[in-house]
């Protein structure tokens, strides 16, 4: 059986892609960001991952507002970055685990989950930035398959935050029922607290994203109780995205440790943060 | 849930029914071709999608707030700046109506030349 | 609030739209079928309702296997025919009850269901047969407004029957939680037996579709706990639309009155039924 | 769930994964402007969409069985018949290897004129 070997979670703010692009890690406004994600690359190259379930939003890039789901899960053999505006970024395109995107969708359908299902689709920064993040940006191919999980936190209704904790249980027990040798991560993505829109523009709450970068480890049953309106609250009006590291957590075990954490605020205008997560027992 | 939480328009029901064909415009802009016809002639794309006088101002003076305040989101209404670029922090210091300086120090903690 | 009034059950086969369209509702092949369907128009025009909930499947109209949502329920102000091949169908435009679909999708998401919100598409035959069957086929506009909820019945993995009949009970709550007058029917279409492909193409089960339209009135517990296998195995390949009729029975009282039940066989390769329920409490 | 009811295919991953060109292809048809394109040079129209050679002789054949044996699905070919009429009773007697009088007499209970 597939193994889950430990959960990601990361930001995916596109200036950090852009950052990248070009050559701006090491400026004044970037360094420090920069400075901390070494360790969390070093723990996917020490590890090994064969797959990465990526939990993300698409950000009115694959979806218009004519039909959004819920929850939506691929099961293509590829996924091509998409066109934001500005053309497709120059990455390679991901290589899907088409047979664990099944797998995923066939459990969330006996327990009650309803997905959309995903052949055919590009992904947005969503995806991209925190692959790139982990895993540096490839010349040619990614190292690991990916199996995207695109959940709605912009229209809303958006679905519940025990909802998305509730998710990441499921996913648990698909891919530790999936037939297969594959070192499986889940990335958790979004966030930490940003507001793009509306008078409280440049809102972030680096305290409220110090604590979330806690309790998502130690007591993410505080963080699945909270509202909808908490989220947007505490986090600003694009904060709803760190219900996605939910679905992260979900996945797994009861108690963790934490392996690496970072914080820098603000990236953009974004509190920053990547999390590496390994289950005690593992 | 609108306006419960002060200053921060939540993308709901009312909200993005009335931003619905100001957001699918933007949309558009995912197209290159549409891209090419939204710089050759801005008015004849707009009126394309059936925007009103009001929304077609909006865009047209490149008014962000008010954009927003007619129902736009900003992840649509954003690839309008992959035109007439827009730095992301000057699109947020417009909707808190301050200058950019001001937003990047009060809102973001950066130094009066700093902010990307 | 809005009050329920009935729920309906009808086949939506394309070819019951077609025998009105080119008059042959009296042939020897048509007759028996729309001879038994004045009941239930007649219940309508004595009920007056204001919207009907159509449940109902999409037939690779409206959505191709690129992405199928589980569920998804529509929030438009207007649904016109779509072109399935032979162009649109001369029928009027559908005009949305957009408040009470988003009340449902509220409701939905804050009870655990997931579904894909639809502010804009088009309908097939799915919605349109039984509508016509229901309400005629008017000159101008549809007495009702109409809340399509799309069901995928046809991409596995297909939803749990038990899931089905779940999603019913809370539409019900929804639409007795809706701040309004409206008086409101929900229609479970499709089925009843049938299969139009593979080798056993043109089953149908006559004794199987007769026990059906009696349990899903008086024992709808069996019929949720069936199996989707069971499902197919019983009424066809096609005969797992039935599983949308437990929508319309979930949203009704445990017990009901059958005001109209009418079974014929062979409606084209379907095995054809109505069905009229009142809550017993009505 | 592959061939665990007899005669009977289900439309389930392995199934669909394998005719997901073909159904796409026969998709497209619900776009008036690709019925014509079918209609004029159906070749032409079928390479638009990658399909292998076994399965354009089977559209090009009208060969229903043999359509679904490579992952067709009824719903989507289907649309091939609002170009090449085929009653749909004349789809279902094709695969399940019957002549149409036959068909309609020992699967659907119809007199050997009827049936439609
Ligand atoms: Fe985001
Ligand atoms: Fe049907």
């Amino acid at each position: 059986m597939a193994k889950l070997i430990g959960g990601l979670g990361s930001s995916h703010v596109p200036s950090i892609g852009a950052a990248m692009d070009k050559g701006l890690t090491q400026t004044d406004d970037w360094k420090p960001f920069f400075d901390g994600i070494g360790p969390g690359r070093d723990w996917v190259a020490a590890n090994k991952p064969d797959v990465a379930v990526v939990v993300f939003n698409d950000h009115g890039n694959s979806f218009f507002l004519d039909k959004v789901p819920t929850f939506a899960i691929g099961c293509a053999e590829h996924y091509d970055p998409i066109d934001e505006g500005w053309g497709p970024r120059a990455i390679p395109s991901f290589e899907g685990h088409a047979e664990l995107g099944w797998h995923m969708i066939d459990r969330m359908v006996e327990n009650r989950f309803d997905p959309m299902i995903v052949q055919e689709i590009e992904v947005d920064h969503g995806l991209q930035v925190p692959m790139e993040l982990f895993f540096g940006k490839p010349d040619k191919a990614w190292p690991v398959k990916v199996v995207p999980v695109f959940v709605n936190v912009i229209q809303y209704p958006i679905p519940l935050p025990s909802r998305c904790y509730e998710l990441g249980q499921v996913l648990r027990r698909a891919i530790e029922s999936f037939p297969g040798d594959e070192r499986v991560v889940v990335i958790g993505t979004g966030g930490l607290s940003h507001q793009l829109q509306g008078a409280r523009a440049g809102f972030t709450n680096p305290e409220a994203d110090r604590e979330f970068l806690r309790d998502i480890a130690a007591n993410p049953g505080r963080l699945a109780a909270l509202s909808r309106e908490d989220y947007v609250r505490l986090f600003g009006s694009e904060g709803a995205e760190l219900m996605m590291w939910l679905v992260m957590r979900g996945a797994m075990d009861p108690e963790v440790v934490v392996k690496h954490s970072h914080y820098y605020v603000p990236a953009s205008m974004t509190g920053a943060g990547m999390l590496v997560l390994e289950n005690r027992a593992a | 849930m609108e306006d419960r939480i002060p200053d921060t328009p939540l993308f709901d029901r009312s909200r993005q029914r009335r931003g619905y064909r100001l957001n699918k415009m933007a949309m558009g802009l995912v197209d290159p071709a549409n891209r090419d016809a939204f710089r050759s002639d801005e008015d004849a794309y707009l009126d394309r999608f059936g925007l009103s006088d009001e929304e077609k101002q909006a865009v047209k003076t490149r008014n962000w707030q008010e954009m927003v305040r007619l129902g736009g989101n900003v992840f649509y209404i954003l690839k309008i700046s992959a035109i007439s670029p827009a730095r992301m922090t000057e699109i947020g210091a417009h909707q808190a109506g301050m200058d950019h300086d001001t937003f990047l120090r009060e809102r973001l903690g950066k130094k009066p030349a700093g902010g990307q």
